[in-house]
C-alpha cells in the first residue's frame, strides 16, 4: 500500500524539490493513448473545461526518416518514405518520385502521369474517407465512421490488384509506376467503385455533414482568419476554409490535372465546421476528377521511363542538383526537396509534411479557449497526420 | 488573388449544407439490409492475384549475384552458402522484410518471385521466431498452399548447421548450411587462419 | 418470508438477464444499423465473466470500492420498488418520486468511487455526469408531475391499474408529452448518443469509468445492465400500460429500439449544449403536459 | 470460500471470447485498426473492441514500430493493466526493427521491454493476418499458455534493467519533470 | 414545579456567555458556555412529556409592558431544534473559539432564538428577534467589517420593516399578543394588509435568507467563527421560518379571506412558495458555482430553505407539516455541514477548494460524518433529507402546482451538484502536499458532528417519530403510519422496508465484490494520465471552477446580480449622503450606516 | 517565363546584396548573406510571399557549412522561393537570427532545425524546449553528417549488425 504522503516523502529524501502546484489550472494529458489522437500527445493545462495554454508534445513517431534516406539507394527509399504520411502513403511516394524525375531530366510517359493521376485521386478518396470516419467517431457518430471505413475497403482492393499491397503500395517509382494497370476490369471495377461512393456520399451528408448537431458541435470553434492562416503556413483545405483560393493541382499544376475540370471549395468561416465541409465538397470532386480520367482512358505507352541506368538499380545515380516537388495532398501542401551530390543515394532530402504547420503553433492557438469536448473535433477538423509532424 | 491565372472556384451554396434533424433518420434504412461485413474465418476473403506475399526462389536459377541483398531497404536479405549449390541464395528475413519486392523487381534472372500468401503468426518464443526467417522455396512447394499461410510449420535445427523445413503438408526440405555472406564460407576459414 | 426472498431473487436474476440480454441488443442492433455483424447477443455477460475474474485489481481507497457496492445495491433497491407484472413484492411501496430518486442514487455511487481515484479525466466525467443529471432533472420532473396530477396518486402501481382502466398513458395528450419528453431523457439516463457526454471516449476517455478495472468495471457492467432494465422498465409502467412480463419485455424492447435509433445516427452534444437543449424543448413539452395535466 | 480454479475453463473462455484492446496506436498498423474495427471485419463479432483507458482492457496491440519515447508509454499503459493481459505485435517492426533496423529511435526487440505473446509478420499486416493472430492468441488464452503477463511478474527485474539501461535510471521522473518548466511558465 | 421553565431556557445561554466572558479563563469558559447551552436542551427534552397535556405561560410585566411567553407545541418543536443546533454549535465552538467574546455573543444570540420561539407576543418577540440579530451581527463584525455591514444593513432593513408592521397592527388592532392580534387583524382593510404582508414578507424574508434578500447570507454565514456557522444557518435562519408560520397564526385566515385562492392554495401563500422555489434554484444554482467551501455551504442553507418556504406557502396541513419536517431536517444536516466545514477549516486553515483535496484519507471521521450530511442533504433515502423533501413533494403536487414542483425537483438534483463539487474537491483526488499533516476532528466536534449525525440516520429510518409529533403540533393526523412508514393515502413510503432491501443490495453487492481478486492499493500519480508518467507536481484534480460549463450556460443570468443591485442602490444613496453631509454629517460610520438604514426604510414605504 | 524573372528582378533591386535567378517554371531561388536574411525575407514577405513553407538544413560536411534554404510560397504569383544562405556548422558558430517575427510558422521550423542540425536561432524563446528527439538523442544533433548513426543504434540497442560474425547475441 503506496500512500500519497509516502510518495511525496520519499520523492523528499531523493532531494527532489518539488514545485507547488498550480492550483488555479490543472495539467491533462491529452494523448497519445488516447482514442482522439494517433500517437501525438497535447499537454493541456485546463481551467474548468477549457483550454488555457496548449503545448504540443510531437515525437512519439520520429525515427529519422531523413536521416535514413540518405543512406539507402535512391529507389529503395520509395518504400521508406512513404511511411511518412500512412493515410495516404502515395503522396510521399510521387513527390519524391517527381523530384527524382526532375533531378534526372526525365520525360514521364504518359500513361504512368496517367495512373499516378489515378492512384493519387485514389489516395485522396481514401484518405477522405479515413477522415470521415475519424470525424464521425469523434464526434459520436460512429455510424458514418464504420460506413466510411467499409467504402474505403473498395479502394483499399483495388489499390491492392494495382499494387499489390494494401496500405504501403510502394507504387510510384521514379521514371513512373510498378506495374502496369492490370486489366480493364480493374477500371470497370473502379468506375463501379467510383459510382457506389459517390452514390453512397448522400448517407454521409444524411448523418454527418447535414446533421444538425454537428453543425453545432463545429460552428464557431477553432477560428481561423486568413492572414493568422498565410503567416502560419496553413496550406491545403485548412487554408481554403479561411477564404483563399489556393490549390497546388491549380497554381503548380503537376501530372494530369491541367486537363482535368474540377472545381475548388472556398468557405470564409474558417472555423472547423468550414474545414469539414470543403473536405466533403473535395471529396466529390474527387471522384468527379477520378470519373473523368475514366472517361478519358488510360493513354497508351510504356509505364515507366526506358533508361538504361535503370538497369542496375542498386548503383543507380542520380546527377547533382536539388528540386523541390509538390502536391496536393488531403491534408494540404505536401512537398519533398531534394538534394543530389551525384551519388547513389540521396544527400539530403527534407519532407514537408503540412502537419507541421498545422499541428504545433496552430493548433497550439486554436486550443486555446476551446472546451475539452472542442479539442477532438479541433483536431480531427485540422486533418492533422502526426507522423509527418515527427518523420 | 493569383494573378493571371482561373481557378474555378465552387460557388459557396453548393459546398455549404443545412443543417437537419429530420434527415440523420434516413440513415436507419441500413437497419434490414445485409451486413457488408466478410464473415472470417467462416467466409474465405479473396485478395489481389499479385498481392506481394513470401517469397519463393527457385534454386536453380538464383545467380547469388547479391542484387536483392544491396536493393533491401531493410537489409533483410543474407546470402547464405548452403551445401551442394554452387552460389550463395538469399536468405529472407520476415522479422525486417517491408515486402517491397524490390528484391524481385532487380533480380537479373526472375529467380526471386513472390505469393499472395502474407499469413505468418507464431507465438513469440524463440524456437517459433525462426519461422521468420528462412530460404524461400521453389514456387511450387509454396503455391501449393492456397490459404494464405506461410508453407513452413516449423523450421528444426538439426546438428552441424543442418536445418529441416518442414512444410505444413509434412513434406520437408533439408539442407545442410555452410555459412553467410558475399564470401564462400571456405574462403572466409582461410582468411580467419591467416589473421590467427 | 421464504417466498419473498425466492420471488425477491428471482426478480434480481431476470432483471441482470434481461438487462445484460438489451445490452446485447444495444450492441447488435448498432452493429446493423452500422452495416456489420455484431457481437453475440451475449456478449455482455462474458465481458462481465470476464472482469470479474481478472486476478489483480486495483483501489484508491475504501470509497472507491464502497462507491461501486453502493451503487449496485442501490441500483438493486431501485429494481425491488418498480412493479413487474404480478410478481413484485414491493410494489405497494413504489412511489413515482421514491423510484426516481433510487434510479438516481447508483450515479451518486460510481461518482464517489470515481472521484476518489484522482484522475482528472473522472473529474471531467464526474462534472459532465452531474450537469447532465441536473439537466435532464428539470423535463423529468415535470414528466413526473404530470403523471401523478393526471392519475392523482404516486404509486406507480395504481397508476399501472388505472391505465389497464383507462388506456395507456401515452393515448392521452398530457400525458403523450409528458413521455415524449421523458423519452429524450432515458437517452441520457442510458448513457447513448447524443447525451453520452458523461463517458465520451474519444473525448475523456470514458470519464468516471477510466480508472475502473477488473471486478469494479464487472460489478458495474451488473449495475448497467440493472439498470437499462429498471429504467425501461419504469418507463413501460407508467407510460405504456404495464402489463404482465412477457408484455412488459416487449414495451420494454420497443423503448430501448428508440433509443438506439437515436443514438445511432446523432452525435454528441458537448455539456453545455445538452444542458440549453434539455432546458428548452424537453422541458417545455413536459411542463405543457403538467399544466395540461392539473386542469 | 469456493475453489476458482475449478471455474478457470469458463474464465478463460471468456477472457477469449471478450478482449478488449487498449486503443494505443504505436505505429503505422494504427492505420489498419480502424478496418478492423468497423463494418468490413468486424472485430467485434469475436467480442474485441477498443477501449480507451488501460485498466479495463486485455490486450495491448503493438501496432508496429515502437520509439522509445513511445515505449516509455507502452510501459506505463502495460503496467496499468490488469492481469491476465497480453500483447499482440503487429509487423516485422517489434521483432527487428524492421525496415528501421538503422533507426537510432526506434526500438529493436520488443520483448526485452515487455513480454510479446504473439508475433504476426507483414509490413503491414492485413487485416486478415491480425485477424489469424488474434485467433492464435485467443487459442492460447484457452490453453492458458498465453503468460506473458506471468512472465513480466516473474522476470520484472530483468526487464527493468533493460528498460533502465535504455532510458536510464529513473526515466519516469524524469520523463514525469520534462515538461514541467514550460507548464509553470506564465 | 415552583420555578417557571421558560426564562430559565431562554436566559440560561446568555448568563452562561457573560459568565464565560467575564471568566475567560482557557477550560472554564467552555465548560460553562456548554452547560449554559446544554441547560436549554435538556430542559426542552424534560418538558415533553408535560406539553403534551398543557402549555407553559409566563407574564412578564416591566415598566407598564407586559411580556408574554407561552411554550407550545410549535414552539416547542422550534425551540428544540434551535437548542440542539446551538448545543452542537457550541460544542463545536470549545475547538475553534478563541476568546470569551465569541462565547458571549454565540450565546446571546441563542437566548434571541430561544426567545423568539417562545413568545407569545410582538414586543418580546421583537426585542428577543434583535437580541438575536445583535449577537450574531458581533458574531461577523470579529471576523470581517464588509460582511457584517451588509448583514446588519439588511437586517436592519428587515427589523423596521417588522416594527413598522407591528406599529401599523397596534395602531389598527391595539393589542401586541399573538393571540388577539389574530382575532382582531380580521378586522384590517385589504390595503393594509397586503402592506403589513410585505413588510413581514421582508422581515422573516431577510432572516430566512429568501431570494432576493439572501446577498447577506453567504458573505455571514462565511465571515464567521464557523462552528457558530452552524447554529446561524441551522438555528437562527429558523425564526425567519417561524416569522412565516406567525404570518399565517396572525393575519393568515384574514389575508385569504381578502385576497382568495389560485386553485386550491391562497394566493399570497403562492407568493411565499413561489419566493421559496426561486430561493431554491437560485442558493442552489450559486452554490455550486462557489470556490469557497463556506460560501457553497451557505447558499446550500439558502437553497434548502427555499423548499420550507414552499411547504410554508402551499398552506395545507400536509404541505406545513412537511415544511416543519424539513426544518428538523435542515438544521440536522445543515448544522452537520457547517460543523464539518468548521473541523476543515480548524484542521487546514484553508477555506478555498483549491487549497484542498484529498482529505478523506487523513479525515475519515470527519469524512464518514460528511458521507451522512451529503445522503442526507441530497436527499438519499432512507436518510432524513429524503423523507422531509418526499413529504414536501407529494404535498406540493397533491395540490395540482407543477411548477413548484419542478422548483423541488431540480432543487434536489443542485443539491446533488453541489455536493459532489464539496466531496470531489475536499475529500477525493490529489492531496497538496501541505496538507499532509492534517489530523482528525478534535474530540468536542467530533462529539457534536456525531450526535448530528445519528439523529440524521434514525429520524430517516423512522421518520414516524417526527410525523406524530407533528401531528400532534397541528391536531391532527395527517401523515398516517406508523414509526417508519409515512402515508399518505396517494403516497406511501416505508423507511424501514428501504434501509432493509438497502442493506441486502449492498450485501449481494458486496458477496459479488468479495468473490473477485484481492486489490491493491496505487497512488494517485499511478492513474490513467494517457499514458504518461506523472508526479505530485502535476496538478490532477480540477481544484477552481468545477461547473465552468454550468456557468457558460448560466452566463445570461449570471449577469443579474441582487447583490450588484442593491450596491448600485447603496451607492446611489451613498451619493444623496455625499451632496447632503453638510448638513447630517457628523463623522460617525455607525450613524452614517443608520442613516442609510433609514432612507432605505424609507425607500422601502414608498413601495420601491 | 516572365513573370519569375519579373519577381527576380523586383526583389533585386530592393536587395542588391543577394543573387537571384530562375530555376524553372514557378521556382525561383536567391543567395543571401547570412547576416541580411532577415531584412530580405522582410522584403520578400512585402513582396506578396506569405507563407513559409520550411526550412532545410543541408549540411555539406566538405564546405564545413550549412545550408539553410528558407522556402517561400507565393499563393499571388503561385512562385515557390528559396533563399539560401550559408553558415559554419561548427556547433559555437552556428547561429541564425529568427525570423519568426515575420513569418510566425518559422518558429517551428527552426525548432526543427535546432534539434536534428544544432544551428541556434537567436530570439526563438523555444528553442529549448523539448521537441521530437528523446532526451537520450539531446544534444546529439542526430542528422548532421558526422553523427555515427549506425554506430550510435548499435551502442544504444545493444545489437551487433547482420554481418558481424558474433551471432550469439541479437542480431539486427
Amino acid at each position: 500500500m503506496v500512500s500519497q504522503s509516502e510518495l511525496v516523502k520519499e520523492a523528499r529524501e531523493n532531494g527532489m524539490e518539488l514545485l507547488p502546484l498550480d492550483k488555479d489550472t490543472y495539467e491533462l494529458f491529452f494523448g497519445p493513448q488516447h482514442m482522439a489522437t494517433e500517437n501525438f500527445s497535447i499537454i493541456l493545462k485546463m481551467d474548468g473545461h477549457r483550454v488555457v495554454k496548449a503545448i504540443a508534445n510531437p515525437g512519439f513517431l520520429h525515427r529519422g526518416f531523413e536521416k535514413l534516406a540518405e543512406f539507402r539507394p535512391w529507389y529503395t527509399n520509395i518504400a521508406l518514405l512513404l511511411r511518412i504520411c500512412v493515410p495516404e502513403p502515395d503522396v510521399p511516394e510521387a513527390i519524391y518520385s517527381m523530384a527524382v524525375d526532375e533531378l534526372m531530366g526525365w520525360e514521364v510517359p504518359e500513361r504512368a502521369q496517367w495512373i499516378r493521376t489515378v492512384v493519387l485521386e485514389m489516395a485522396r478518396v481514401s484518405s477522405y474517407l479515413f477522415w470521415t470516419m475519424g470525424l464521425g467517431f469523434k464526434l459520436g457518430v460512429y455510424t458514418a465512421g464504420q460506413w466510411a471505413a467499409a467504402y474505403r475497403e473498395r479502394l483499399m482492393a483495388l489499390f491492392e490488384e494495382l499494387t499489390g499491397a494494401r496500405v504501403y503500395h510502394i507504387y510510384t517509382i521514379p521514371g513512373g509506376v510498378r506495374r502496369d494497370i492490370p486489366s480493364d476490369k480493374w477500371l470497370r471495377q473502379l468506375k463501379d467503385t467510383v459510382e457506389y461512393i459517390k452514390d453512397k456520399l448522400k448517407d454521409f451528408d444524411n448523418v454527418l455533414f447535414e446533421n444538425y448537431i454537428t453543425h453545432r458541435r463545429m460552428e464557431g470553434i477553432g477560428v481561423m482568419d486568413k492572414k493568422f492562416a498565410l503567416d502560419e503556413g496553413v496550406t491545403g483545405p485548412n487554408l481554403r476554409a479561411t477564404g483563399v483560393a489556393a490549390d497546388v493541382r491549380k497554381l503548380d499544376p503537376y501530372l494530369f490535372y491541367p486537363e482535368l475540370d474540377f472545381e475548388i471549395p472556398v468557405l470564409k468561416e474558417g472555423d472547423a465546421l468550414a474545414r469539414a465541409l470543403v473536405r466533403r465538397f473535395e471529396l466529390e470532386q474527387d471522384l468527379y476528377i477520378l470519373e473523368q480520367l475514366l472517361e478519358m482512358g488510360p493513354p497508351s505507352g510504356a509505364y515507366k521511363v526506358q533508361d538504361p541506368r535503370l538497369k542496375a538499380l542498386p548503383r543507380f545515380k542520380v546527377p547533382a542538383g536539388e528540386a523541390y516537388a509538390h502536391v496536393e495532398a488531403t491534408m494540404g501542401d505536401f512537398g519533398a526537396y531534394v538534394v543530389s551530390d551525384g551519388g547513389s543515394k540521396p544527400y539530403r532530402v527534407q519532407i514537408r509534411g503540412p502537419s507541421i504547420a498545422h499541428g504545433i503553433r496552430v493548433l497550439e492557438q486554436l486550443l486555446v479557449g476551446a472546451r475539452i469536448a472542442d479539442v477532438p473535433v479541433i483536431l480531427m477538423s485540422l486533418g492533422n497526420c502526426p507522423p509527418d509532424i515527427d518523420r | 488573388m493569383i494573378m493571371g491565372m482561373k481557378i474555378k472556384v465552387a460557388p459557396e451554396e453548393e459546398v455549404k449544407k443545412r443543417p437537419s434533424f429530420i434527415k440523420p433518420w434516413m440513415s436507419l434504412k441500413y437497419l434490414f439490409k445485409k451486413p457488408v461485413t466478410i464473415k472470417i474465418p467462416y467466409e474465405p476473403t479473396q485478395i489481389a492475384e499479385n498481392y506481394r506475399g513470401f517469397h519463393t526462389l527457385n534454386w536453380k536459377t538464383c545467380i547469388g549475384c547479391n542484387m536483392c541483398g544491396q536493393i533491401c531497404p531493410a537489409r533483410a536479405i543474407e546470402m547464405t552458402w548452403i551445401e551442394g549449390e554452387k552460389r550463395p541464395h538469399p536468405k529472407v528475413d520476415y522479422g525486417r522484410c517491408t515486402f517491397c519486392q524490390f528484391c524481385v523487381d532487380v533480380c537479373p534472372t526472375n529467380a526471386l518471385g513472390f505469393v499472395s500468401n502474407y499469413m505468418l503468426t507464431t507465438v513469440w518464443k524463440d524456437e517459433e521466431l525462426e519461422l521468420f526467417d528462412w530460404v524461400p522455396l521453389p514456387e511450387e512447394k509454396v503455391k501449393k498452399f492456397t490459404d494464405y499461410r506461410h508453407p513452413l510449420a516449423k523450421i528444426e535445427k538439426l546438428e552441424d548447421g543442418k536445418v529441416r523445413y518442414v512444410l505444413r503438408d509434412g513434406e520437408t526440405v533439408e539442407f545442410k548450411i555452410l555459412g553467410y555472406g558475399l564470401k564462400p564460407p571456405k574462403l572466409q576459414q582461410k582468411k580467419e587462419e591467416k589473421k590467427a | 418470508m421464504l417466498e419473498i426472498a425466492l420471488r425477491a431473487f428471482l426478480i434480481l436474476i431476470y432483471a441482470t438477464f434481461v438487462g445484460f440480454m438489451f445490452m446485447g441488443i444495444i450492441r447488435i442492433v448498432t452493429a446493423r444499423i452500422h452495416r456489420r455483424v455484431g457481437p453475440p447477443i451475449y456478449q455482455p455477460i462474458l465481458d462481465t465473466i470476464k472482469l470479474l475474474s481478472k486476478k489483480s485489481n486495483i483501489t484508491h481507497g475504501l470509497i472507491y470500492d464502497f462507491g461501486i457496492i453502493y451503487a449496485l445495491g442501490a441500483t438493486i433497491l431501485a429494481l425491488m420498488f418498480i412493479p413487474l407484472g404480478n410478481i413484485s413484492i414491493l410494489r405497494a411501496y413504489g412511489d413515482l418520486i421514491l423510484i426516481t430518486f433510487l434510479l438516481e442514487i447508483p450515479m451518486l455511487g460510481i461518482m464517489f468511487a470515481a472521484m476518489s481515484s484522482g484522475n482528472p479525466w473522472a473529474g471531467l466525467g464526474a462534472q459532465r455526469a452531474l450537469l447532465t443529471l441536473l439537466a435532464i432533472q428539470v423535463p423529468l420532473g415535470f414528466a413526473i408531475i404530470a403523471l401523478a396530477q393526471f392519475y392523482g396518486t404516486f404509486s406507480t402501481y395504481e397508476i399501472v391499474m388505472a391505465q389497464q382502466a383507462g388506456g395507456w398513458s401515452i393515448f392521452h395528450l398530457p400525458l403523450f408529452l409528458a413521455a415524449i419528453a421523458y423519452d429524450i431523457v432515458l437517452q441520457a439516463m442510458f448513457g447513448k448518443e447524443p447525451f453520452d457526454i458523461m463517458i465520451a471516449p474519444g473525448e475523456i476517455s470514458l470519464g468516471p469509468m477510466v480508472e475502473f478495472g477488473g471486478k469494479h468495471m464487472g460489478m458495474l457492467q451488473i449495475q448497467h445492465a440493472i439498470a437499462l432494465f429498471a429504467e425501461t422498465l419504469f418507463f413501460a409502467n407508467i407510460f405504456l400500460g404495464g402489463g404482465s412480463i412477457l408484455v412488459l419485455l416487449i414495451k420494454q424492447v420497443a423503448v430501448l429500439m428508440i433509443a438506439i435509433f437515436i443514438g445511432a445516427i446523432f452525435p454528441r452534444f458537448t455539456i453545455d449544449q445538452a444542458a440549453k437543449f434539455y432546458w428548452k424543448w424537453p422541458t417545455i413539452i413536459a411542463a405543457l403536459g403538467a399544466i395540461l395535466a392539473s386542469l | 470460500m469456493v475453489d476458482w480454479r475449478l471455474f478457470e475453463p469458463l474464465f478463460n473462455y471468456a477472457r477469449k471470447k471478450s478482449l478488449w484492446i487498449v486503443a494505443f496506436c504505436t505505429g503505422c498498423g494504427g492505420i489498419e485498426m480502424p478496418p478492423l474495427m468497423t463494418s468490413r471485419y468486424d472485430l467485434e463479432r469475436f467480442g474485441m473492441m477498443p477501449n480507451p483507458a488501460p485498466r479495463m482492457a486485455d490486450l495491448f496491440l503493438i501496432t508496429g514500430y515502437v520509439t522509445p519515447k513511445t515505449l516509455k508509454r507502452i510501459i506505463i499503459t502495460y503496467e496499468l493493466q490488469p492481469d491476465p493481459k497480453y500483447v499482440l505485435a503487429h509487423g516485422s517492426c517489434p521483432l527487428n526493427g524492421g525496415i528501421y533496423w538503422d533507426s537510432y529511435n526506434a526500438i529493436k526487440h520488443l520483448d526485452r521491454y515487455i513480454p510479446v505473446d504473439v508475433a504476426i509478420a507483414g509490413c503491414m499486416p492485413r487485416p486478415e493476418a491480425v485477424m489469424d493472430g488474434i485467433k492464435k492468441i485467443m487459442e492460447m488464452i484457452e490453453n492458458g499458455t498465453a503468460d506473458g503477463w506471468k512472465r513480466y511478474k516473474e522476470n520484472y527485474e530483468w526487464y527493468k534493467k533493460n528498460q533502465d539501461e535504455l532510458f536510464g535510471e529513473g526515466w519516469r521522473e524524469k520523463e514525469a519533470r520534462r515538461w514541467i518548466p514550460w507548464l509553470k511558465k506564465k | 414545579m415552583s420555578i417557571n421553565p421558560i426564562p430559565i431556557i431562554i436566559l440560561a445561554p446568555l448568563i452562561g456567555g457573560f459568565l464565560a466572558w467575564l471568566i475567560n479563563i482557557k477550560g472554564i469558559r467552555e465548560i460553562i458556555g456548554v452547560i449554559s447551552a446544554a441547560i436549554p436542551l435538556g430542559y426542552l427534552a424534560y418538558l415533553y412529556q408535560q406539553l403534551s397535556k398543557e402549555t407553559i405561560n409566563f407574564t412578564l410585566s416591566l415598566s407598564g409592558f407586559e411580556f408574554n411567553f407561552l411554550l407550545y407545541k410549535l414552539g416547542w418543536f422550534f425551540a428544540t431544534i434551535a437548542a440542539l443546533v446551538g448545543f452542537a454549535a457550541i460544542l463545536g465552538m470549545t475547538s475553534t473559539s478563541k476568546d470569551g467574546y465569541e462565547w458571549l455573543f454565540a450565546l446571546m444570540s441563542l437566548t434571541g432564538v430561544l426567545g423568539v420561539f417562545l413568545a407569545f407576543d410582538m414586543v418580546s418577540f421583537f426585542i428577543f428577534w434583535e437580541i438575536m440579530t445583535f449577537g450574531s451581527f458581533m458574531m461577523v463584525l470579529k471576523y470581517n467589517k464588509k460582511a457584517s455591514l451588509k448583514y446588519f444593513l439588511l437586517s436592519l432593513f428587515g427589523a423596521y420593516s417588522m416594527l413598522i408592521a407591528i406599529g401599523i397592527l397596534y395602531a389598527s388592532v391595539g393589542d401586541l399578543s399573538f393571540a388577539g392580534m389574530s382575532v382582531a387583524s380580521m378586522m384590517l382593510t385589504k390595503w393594509k394588509l397586503a402592506l403589513i404582508y410585505l413588510l413581514f414578507l421582508i422581515a422573516f424574508g431577510v432572516k430566512a435568507g429568501a431570494f432576493p434578500l439572501h446577498v447577506w447570507a453567504p458573505d455571514a454565514y462565511s465571515e464567521t467563527n464557523q462552528s457558530y456557522t452552524a447554529m446561524f444557518s441551522g438555528a437562527l435562519s429558523k425564526a425567519g421560518v417561524y416569522g412565516f408560520i406567525l404570518i399565517y397564526i396572525l393575519i393568515g385566515s384574514k389575508l385569504a379571506y381578502d385576497f382568495g385562492a389560485f386553485r386550491s392554495t391562497t394566493k399570497f401563500g403562492y407568493i411565499i412558495a413561489f419566493i421559496g422555489g426561486l430561493t431554491i434554484v437560485v442558493g442552489g444554482l450559486l452554490a455550486a458555482l462557489q470556490e469557497d467551501i463556506r460560501k457553497l455551504f451557505a447558499y446550500s442553507s439558502i437553497s434548502q430553505l427555499g423548499y420550507v418556504l414552499i411547504g410554508i406557502g402551499v398552506g395545507t396541513a400536509l404541505s406545513i407539516q412537511a415544511a416543519l419536517f424539513h426544518t428538523l431536517s435542515h438544521a440536522l444536516f445543515k448544522g452537520l455541514f457547517f460543523l464539518i466545514v468548521a473541523t476543515i477549516v480548524y484542521r487546514t486553515g484553508k477555506t478555498e477548494f483549491k487549497d484542498m483535496g484529498g482529505l478523506a484519507e487523513k479525515m475519515p471521521i470527519t469524512f464518514a460524518m460528511a458521507f451522512v450530511a451529503i445522503l442526507s442533504l441530497a436527499g438519499i433515502p432512507p436518510l432524513v433529507g429524503f423523507a422531509s423533501k418526499w413529504l414536501l413533494f407529494e404535498a406540493v403536487i397533491s395540490q395540482n402546482l407543477p411548477i413548484l414542483g419542478g422548483f423541488i425537483f431540480f432543487g434536489s438534483a443542485i443539491g446533488f451538484v453541489y455536493l459532489i463539487r464539496f466531496t470531489y474537491a475536499v475529500w477525493f483526488g490529489q492531496r497538496p502536499t501541505d496538507l499532509d499533516d492534517t489530523k482528525d476532528a478534535p474530540l468536542p466536534l467530533a462529539i457534536a458532528m456525531g450526535i448530528l449525525a445519528l439523529l440524521n440516520v434514525v429520524f430517516g429510518i423512522a421518520p414516524g417519530l417526527v410525523a406524530k409529533e407533528l401531528n400532534s403540533i397541528l391536531g391532527k393526523e395527517v401523515i398516517k403510519g406508523d414509526l417508519f412508514i409515512l402515508d399518505l393515502g396517494f403516497g406511501k413510503y416505508n423507511a424501514l422496508l428501504l434501509t432493509i432491501w438497502l442493506v441486502i443490495g449492498i450485501v449481494i453487492a458486496g458477496i459479488v465484490y468479495f468473490m473477485g481478486a484481492k486489490v491493491r492499493r496505487v497512488p494517485v500519480t499511478d492513474t490513467y494520465q494517457s499514458g504518461n508518467p506523472v508526479t505530485m507536481e502535476y496538478n490532477l484534480t480540477i481544484r477552481r471552477n468545477f461547473f465552468l460549463p454550468l456557468k457558460e450556460t448560466l452566463a445570461f443570468w449570471l449577469r443579474m446580480s441582487f447583490d450588484r443591485l442593491y450596491q448600485d442602490v447603496g451607492k446611489s444613496v451613498e451619493d444623496l449622503a455625499e451632496t447632503l453631509r453638510y448638513y447630517v454629517y457628523n463623522g460617525n460610520v455607525q450613524s452614517y450606516a443608520w442613516y442609510l438604514a433609514i432612507v432605505l426604510v424609507v425607500l422601502a414605504l414608498w413601495g420601491w | 517565363m516572365a513573370k519569375e524573372e519579373v519577381i527576380v528582378q523586383k526583389v533585386l533591386e530592393k536587395a542588391p546584396y543577394a543573387e537571384g535567378k530562375v530555376k524553372r517554371e514557378r521556382r525561383i531561388e536567391f543567395k543571401v548573406p547570412a547576416d541580411r536574411i532577415r531584412e530580405f525575407l522582410m522584403i520578400m514577405k512585402e513582396n506578396n510571399f506569405e507563407s513559409m513553407m520550411q526550412i532545410t538544413v543541408v549540411d555539406w560536411l566538405k564546405d564545413g557549412e550549412f545550408e539553410l534554404v528558407y522556402q517561400l510560397w507565393s499563393y499571388t504569383y503561385a512562385v515557390h522561393a528559396f533563399v539560401k544562405t550559408r553558415i559554419p556548422r561548427d556547433l559555437d558558430k552556428a547561429r541564425m537570427p529568427t525570423v519568426k517575427d515575420i513569418y510566425p510558422v518559422a518558429e517551428t521550423y527552426e525548432r526543427d532545425a535546432h534539434d536534428f542540425y544544432g544551428v541556434y536561432f537567436e530570439g526563438n524563446e523555444k528553442m529549448e524546449m523539448p521537441w521530437i528527439l528523446d532526451d537520450a538523442e539531446q544534444g546529439l544533433f542526430p542528422h548532421r553528417k558526422d553523427f555515427d548513426w549506425l554506430g550510435y543504434t548499435k551502442r544504444k540497442y545493444k545489437i551487433l549488425d547482420r554481418f558481424d560474425e558474433d551471432k550469439d547475441n541479437y542480431v539486427i
